[in-house]
Formats: structure tokens, C-alpha cells, sequence
């Protein structure tokens, strides 16, 4: 029997190893799956590498991470933040590492990395500072970079609903990185508002498929960021 | 073209942002996709001709994006690239980062109307970085929209606050991309990148050629009929 | 405003000319335009490239356009048919080329040629014969082979339904390639059972967004391969 | 290993088709998400132990396949990778053919189970094309699961119809994949790929050792318990 369920956010990630690379999935606010990570800094894992859009705001969640110095490195193609200087205050002070990747290229090193496609070549970047060190290429007379696929040992996102095999939908524009991520991790944990028997999600409008996902943890009320800043 | 140093030349009314916003505005098709950048460019918004239905695509996953929600219905799983709420218009459709930017990399985008720190003469676009050594650099999605998107506007102040051209013969700043630019939008007048320099389509009024050859660091050519063209 | 909407069959395929290059959705039966398919028949454009998974079964749709001999190549996967010998009997006179590629490597440079990506290494075809001419590399020590991407003047394909705006649904299996060859077309023209107006598709399960679609045409009853193969 | 003629030999019973299937299907762990190819293979959904949920893939888009429908309920766009209609368990999605095959080559699946042409004794596979100078070239999705699936089991009958060998020291006909198959079910015996030939895992009954090796083209290595073997 499929059941991917597990019982809490602490049993959820309680084998992420030091220097584990984590996909974090979210844009901003939407989709950041803020309870997994709080569960993963009480957890303690450390010398993490770090694979998301963005580096958190305020003082919660990956920014909280980030802050309790548990990342060495970030791959990510807007570190900044209007909410929170945790990220750039230590990359000012050499204290953590920065892999800057325009942000569709990101997107589709993922998705790479999740489809077995061991690279690709892309025009974003050609002629620009962050094509340094890179293969430059000519097709039909254009200039494309070669880019690496990404993938992780784990990948921490969220979901509106799921069903015990692991299936998924999300809400709105909180969907972003996170069905790419699910593909391209080695372990994939979901924290869902709603978790319920194979047959409630219409097979039609599955975003990811349970293949993908190995575990789902239930968190009643996600803890909206914006909600938690303003406390 | 001039070389005069910026405190040379005084501040000049011309366009107010919603001005160059509607413009700007106006110049897109009906039916087209655009992406709006971070900015005054989301100012374009609000000024589409109402005889004309534009399908607005945000990045970070949402094609036919509608205007800010009233506070009480915000959805803070419904933001724009900018990370602000908003709406969803009919025909909208919600999607993840690869298919959002399958969109702008493989040219099914119309338009993308962007700001700028310079733009150079032959097209070329800084927007990302100021290249200031102590800045944690962020590119976000620009590098991919100006290599994808099939037309790129932009819309910036004609001068930097401190007075200084952004409309330069090569960006010193970090590029967004070559080439990529085809229109600028400034305060002052607007400009197709040209064969041989920025081509001046209109003067904002009140705004005369010397005053735009004065503030940009890279050629102007007057392309303008005849009879619409002012001389000082 | 956006109306894709047009009359009717031949007018959708009106402008399509000799030696376009053409991707018709469908695996077997499932996700078949036919009645696109006969309106190009109809219409008479020939020379043509076909991309598409299959070669048409029985005398009609794919098979009609190819035994009509207004297709000159063929990019395909699997062309034999259990239910045709049109292009076995095409492909053997030496009156139509064919270039076979896998299918998942069909699939996968459908969807580069939608996305801007210019060619990706993917593991498959390995130290086979279909490797032939094409490069291969190491990433990680283990070998892939380069792979370009495929677009295409037109692609013709078949949809559950659709709004003004051209978003679609497609209806289970029969979703197949066609999501992928509408981004990867100029022209992307699509045969609908339901056409309704913008607001009809829930937002969050529209599969091809209608940025990818040109031209929507209303067919009430497809015409069912299986049923017209028992005529 | 034997290189006698197979006219030398004598046709052996062995397993049927559905006990093959069976002991196929014994091998799939409780969990396994598994694409089962065309033919032989298709009878292993059949045969899947009660107590074990497994998930059939098949990569026209579709996860969760379950057995055909009745024939009053056919949805001629609901069809596996055969184009033969079946239908949608709990817990089930659909796909597009590029997820399909992300799920194929980027190592989401736990096993396929294929029929075979020829298996070499280094795990080579062809099963795409008897390489018939005459034939329509025609391969499908077969390259793409032996490149990416974790496991690949091979479901064959030992021999050809003609009698002669289907497992060889080399293959003959056209690859599908080279080093890619871990173990094959014939309707003799069960063998693993090993270091240094196929590895004899078990022998249906009525079978030996003997009549195994003379109807092999490659070594064929014992590594059954010994309190398991017989000999002839």
C-alpha cells in the first residue's frame, strides 16, 4: 500500500545530513514552505546548500536558516530582499556563498535536472557578466550557453492539497518552482493544507504527480509570511 | 551628442511617469502578451486604451494578471514579480517557473517594457547591477526577458538623479543583455534604437532637440518628418 | 480584444503552404486532429515535413495526408501502424523520408523548440544506431548525446475544450504531444469540442495557456478513429 | 555455454506465459512505480500479490493505469503505450509526453519490465528493429526506459521460435541499450546479469542446468544456493 504520509514536520526531515543541497521551493511568499524549515533548524542540519529563488524575508523561514548559519552556500537569482538583510549582511562578510543564476535559467536547470537532460543551451546570459566561465556555443548563427542540470537531496515545498500517493496541487502563483523541484530531488517532502485518500484529486488537474513525492506532512493553517512579519 | 558634464544643463519638465506610462501604453497592439518590469513600468497598466484587450504575463507564473485586489481580498498566494497582490483576469491561466519562462525564452511574448540604470546605443541594456563592488548582486528574470521576449521597450528617466545620461554610446554598468533594446521612453522623448545611434521618434513638449542632445552621452538622429520637428 | 475563434476548418488551415514544416498531435487514436488533417487534404498544401509520433491508421487522417503523397519527410518515433501500410509502402518505394527518433527524445526537442532552449544532452540512443552523426559528451562520466531542438510552421492539434483565448484542456491520454507542439509552432491551430468564452477554465488547470494557440475551431463530435476505421 | 545449433535441442515446457508473468510480478516491491512494455509484459499487471500497491506507468501520459474497461466503456483517449484502452485507478494523472518522459529518464522509475529480440551477457538489449534491411525502422519509447529506468527486467521466451538462442555473448541485431538490463525471465529459468555471464537465479521445473547452458550462447554461471541445484 502507497501511504506517504508521516505523522509530523519533525519526522519529516529528520534524516537531512550536514552539507545535504535542499531546493527550497517559493517565490517570495507564495509557496515557501515555512514550516518544514523551521522543523529543519530545530532538526540542526548544517553546511547546507541551498537551491531557491530567493533568500527569505524577515526573520522566519529560510531567512531564519539562513541567519541560524546553517547554509555555506545559495544558488538563487534574487538574494535580496526588501524584508530582511540576514543574507546580506553575511555575504558582505564572506560568510556564505552565492551562486547568482538568472532566474528562467534556474527554473530550467531544475526542471533539467528532474527530466535526466544532463545540460542545455540557452540564450539568457550570452554577453554578460554571469556567462563567464561559461561554454559559449553557435546555433544557426546564435549565441547560447551551456548550462548544467541541477538536482538535491532533498526538496522542501508546499501544496494546497494531496493525496497519500503523494499527488499534488498548489494555489495560485504559490506553485512557481516547486512540481520542478519535486522532479529533481532525491527526496521530496510536501507540507499541505490538505491531505486526503487516493481518488480526491481529479486525475485531469494533478500538478505533480506522486512519483515524484515522498513524503506529506499535514499543516493545518500555513503560516503566512506576511502574517508572521507583522507579529 | 555631447560630452557636457551633467551640471551644465538644467532639470526639464517633460513627462510625468503616468505620461510616459501612457505612452508607452499606447504603442502596444491589441492582443499582445506583455510582461510589465518591477517599477514605473507597471504604471502601463493602468493606461491601456480601453478599445484594447493586453494579456499580461507575470514571471513568476500567472498569464492575464488583473489589477491590485481591494486589501480585505489580498491572496498572498496571488503576487506579481514584484511580489505585490493582485488579480486574475478572464482567460487567465496560473502555471510553474519552467513553462512561465519556456514563454519568455522561446519568443511567446510580445513585449516586455523594462527600466534601466543605461542604455547604450547599439541596443545594449543595464538593468541588474550596478556594478558598485560592495552590492549583493540579484538578477532575478531580466537577463531572460531581454533575450527572449520579442520586442523590449523601456522606460526610465531620461538622466539619473544626479543629472548623469542613461542613455550612453556603451553601458558601463554590468549588462542585461546586447542588442536587446528596441524603443526607449524617457521623460523627454522617444527613441528607436537606429543604425547609427538613438533615432528620435517624438519630443516631449516643451522639449526642444538641443536639450536631448545635451543630456545623452551617444548619438541622436532626427528622424521625425520634417514638419513635426522644432529647432532651438 | 482576443477572439481566436475562426468559422471554420478551412479556413483555419487556409495559409498553410507547400513545404511547411507541420506537428500533429495525437499518439494512435488518442489526441488525432482528423478533421484539421482532412481540411489540409482539402486544401492541397504538399512537400510537406510531418512531426508527429505516429504515421496514421487506416486510410484516413495522417495516413490520408501521407497517402494523398503531400508529405516528402516524416520526424517520427514509431511510423509503423498495425492498421496502415501506407507508409511502410511510401517508406520502402523510397518516396518518403523518415528520420527516427526516440520518443521521449521526440518529445523532449518538441518541448526545447517551445522553450528557447537550442539543444540539450539527453542518455538516451546511447551506443546505438540511431547515435549516428551525433555528438556525443561526458557530464559526470556518463556519455549523452546532443540533441536539437525541433519547431515547426504549424502544429495541428485536438483539444477537449477551449476558450476565446485559446487555453485549452485536453481530455486524458490524448493530451499526449500537444501541449508541447503548441509552444513550439508560429502557428498553432487547435480543433475543440467546447469552445466557451474567457472565464469558462479554472485558471489553475488550463494546460496549454492560450499565449502558445492562434486559431480555434469548434468540431462538435470528433470523428473518432476507431469509428471511421469500422466503416 | 553451448554453441550447438538449436536444431541439436528439443523444445522444453517450462513456465507458461502467465507464470513467467508471475514470477515477474514477485519481484515488484510493494510501492514500485513500474512500466510494463507491450506484449508478454502487458500480463504482469495481472498477477500483482494482493497485499502490494503497485503504480502503472505508461508513458503516452498516464500514471496509475488500471486493467482494461469493459468494452460498453471504452474512451478511445484513454489507451496505454499499446494504443489498447484501459482505464484510471485512485490516485491516477495525466501528463504531457515531455513529464512522461522527465519521469523515464530522470530515474523516477523503479522498473520496466520489456520483451526482447537478443540480451547479452554484459546486460546489452535489442529489442527495437531485427535489423531486416526491409523493414520500416520504427522504435517508440524503448530507448528512452532503458536509459532511465532504475532497473530493467527482460520478460522473453528463452529461445526464438526457430530454437535459437535469445540470450548471447554479444548482440546481433540493432542495441536498444548497452549494459541496461539487470534481469531476464524466460520461460526456462530466471538469471541476473553478472560479472562474468548470466547469473542462474532459478530453473522453472523439468528443467536442468544442461538443457539451460545448450540452449544459451553465453556462460551462464550457477550462483544458486547448493542445496538448490540440480544436476544433470
Amino acid at each position: 500500500m502507497i501511504d506517504k504520509r508521516v505523522a509530523d514536520l519533525a519526522y519529516a526531515v529528520a534524516d537531512i545530513a550536514d552539507r545535504s543541497t535542499i531546493m527550497v521551493g517559493g517565490f517570495g511568499e507564495a509557496g515557501s514552505p515555512v514550516e518544514l524549515i523551521h522543523a529543519l533548524i530545530d532538526q540542526g542540519a548544517a553546511e547546507l546548500t541551498v537551491i531557491s529563488n530567493n533568500t527569505g524575508s524577515g526573520d522566519f523561514g529560510l531567512a531564519a536558516l539562513i541567519g541560524a548559519r546553517r547554509v555555506a552556500k545559495v544558488v538563487c537569482s534574487y538574494p535580496r530582499s526588501a524584508g530582511s538583510t540576514v543574507f546580506s549582511d553575511l555575504y558582505r562578510a564572506g560568510l556564505i556563498e552565492l551562486e547568482l543564476v538568472p532566474q528562467g535559467t534556474l527554473a530550467e536547470r531544475i526542471r533539467a535536472g528532474g527530466a535526466g537532460i544532463a545540460a542545455f543551451y540557452t540564450p539568457t546570459g550570452v554577453a554578460t557578466a554571469l556567462a563567464e566561465g561559461k561554454e559559449q556555443r553557435v546555433f544557426d548563427g546564435q549565441p547560447y550557453l551551456l548550462e548544467r542540470a541541477l538536482t538535491a537531496d532533498v526538496a522542501l515545498i508546499k501544496a494546497r492539497a494531496a493525496d497519500w500517493h503523494g499527488n499534488l496541487v498548489y494555489n495560485k502563483t504559490a506553485r512557481n518552482f516547486s512540481p520542478l523541484m519535486a522532479a529533481a530531488a532525491s527526496t521530496t517532502i510536501v507540507e499541505a493544507t490538505a491531505v486526503d485518500a487516493p481518488g480526491t484529486l481529479d486525475p485531469e488537474t494533478v500538478v505533480t504527480p506522486g512519483i515524484f513525492v515522498d513524503r506529506v506532512v499535514q499543516v493545518a493553517d500555513f503560516a503566512y509570511e506576511p502574517v508572521l512579519a507583522a507579529q | 551628442m555631447s560630452d557636457l558634464s551633467a551640471s551644465k544643463v538644467g532639470k526639464l519638465k517633460g513627462w510625468t511617469r503616468n505620461q510616459m506610462a501612457a505612452l508607452a501604453a499606447a504603442d502596444i497592439a491589441d492582443g499582445s502578451y506583455v510582461n510589465l518590469g518591477i517599477g514605473i513600468p507597471e504604471l502601463i497598466a493602468h493606461h491601456i486604451p480601453p478599445d484594447r484587450e493586453i494579456v499580461l504575463h507575470t514571471e513568476n507564473g500567472l498569464l492575464g494578471m488583473g489589477p491590485a485586489p481591494d486589501p480585505q481580498a489580498v491572496d498572498p498566494d496571488l503576487i506579481n514579480a514584484g511580489k505585490k497582490p493582485v488579480t486574475t483576469l478572464p482567460g487567465a491561466s496560473f502555471f510553474h517557473h519552467a513553462d512561465s519562462f519556456a514563454m519568455i525564452r522561446g519568443g511567446h511574448l510580445d513585449l516586455c517594457v523594462l527600466g534601466a540604470l543605461e542604455v547604450a546605443a547599439n541596443g545594449g541594456l543595464a538593468n541588474w547591477s550596478t556594478g558598485a563592488t560592495d552590492a549583493v548582486p540579484a538578477v532575478g528574470g531580466a537577463m531572460d526577458l531581454v533575450s527572449g521576449v520579442k520586442a523590449v521597450h523601456i522606460l526610465t528617466s531620461h538622466c539619473t538623479k544626479e543629472g548623469s545620461p542613461k542613455l550612453v554610446e556603451r553601458c558601463t554598468r554590468p549588462l542585461t543583455g546586447k542588442g536587446v533594446v528596441n524603443r526607449v521612453y524617457t521623460d523627454l522623448a522617444i527613441f528607436d534604437i537606429g543604425a547609427a545611434g538613438f533615432d528620435l521618434v517624438c519630443l516631449a513638449p516643451g522639449v526642444d532637440f538641443s536639450d536631448v542632445i545635451e543630456r545623452t552621452a551617444a548619438p541622436v538622429n532626427d528622424i521625425r518628418p520634417k514638419d513635426e520637428r522644432t529647432w532651438t
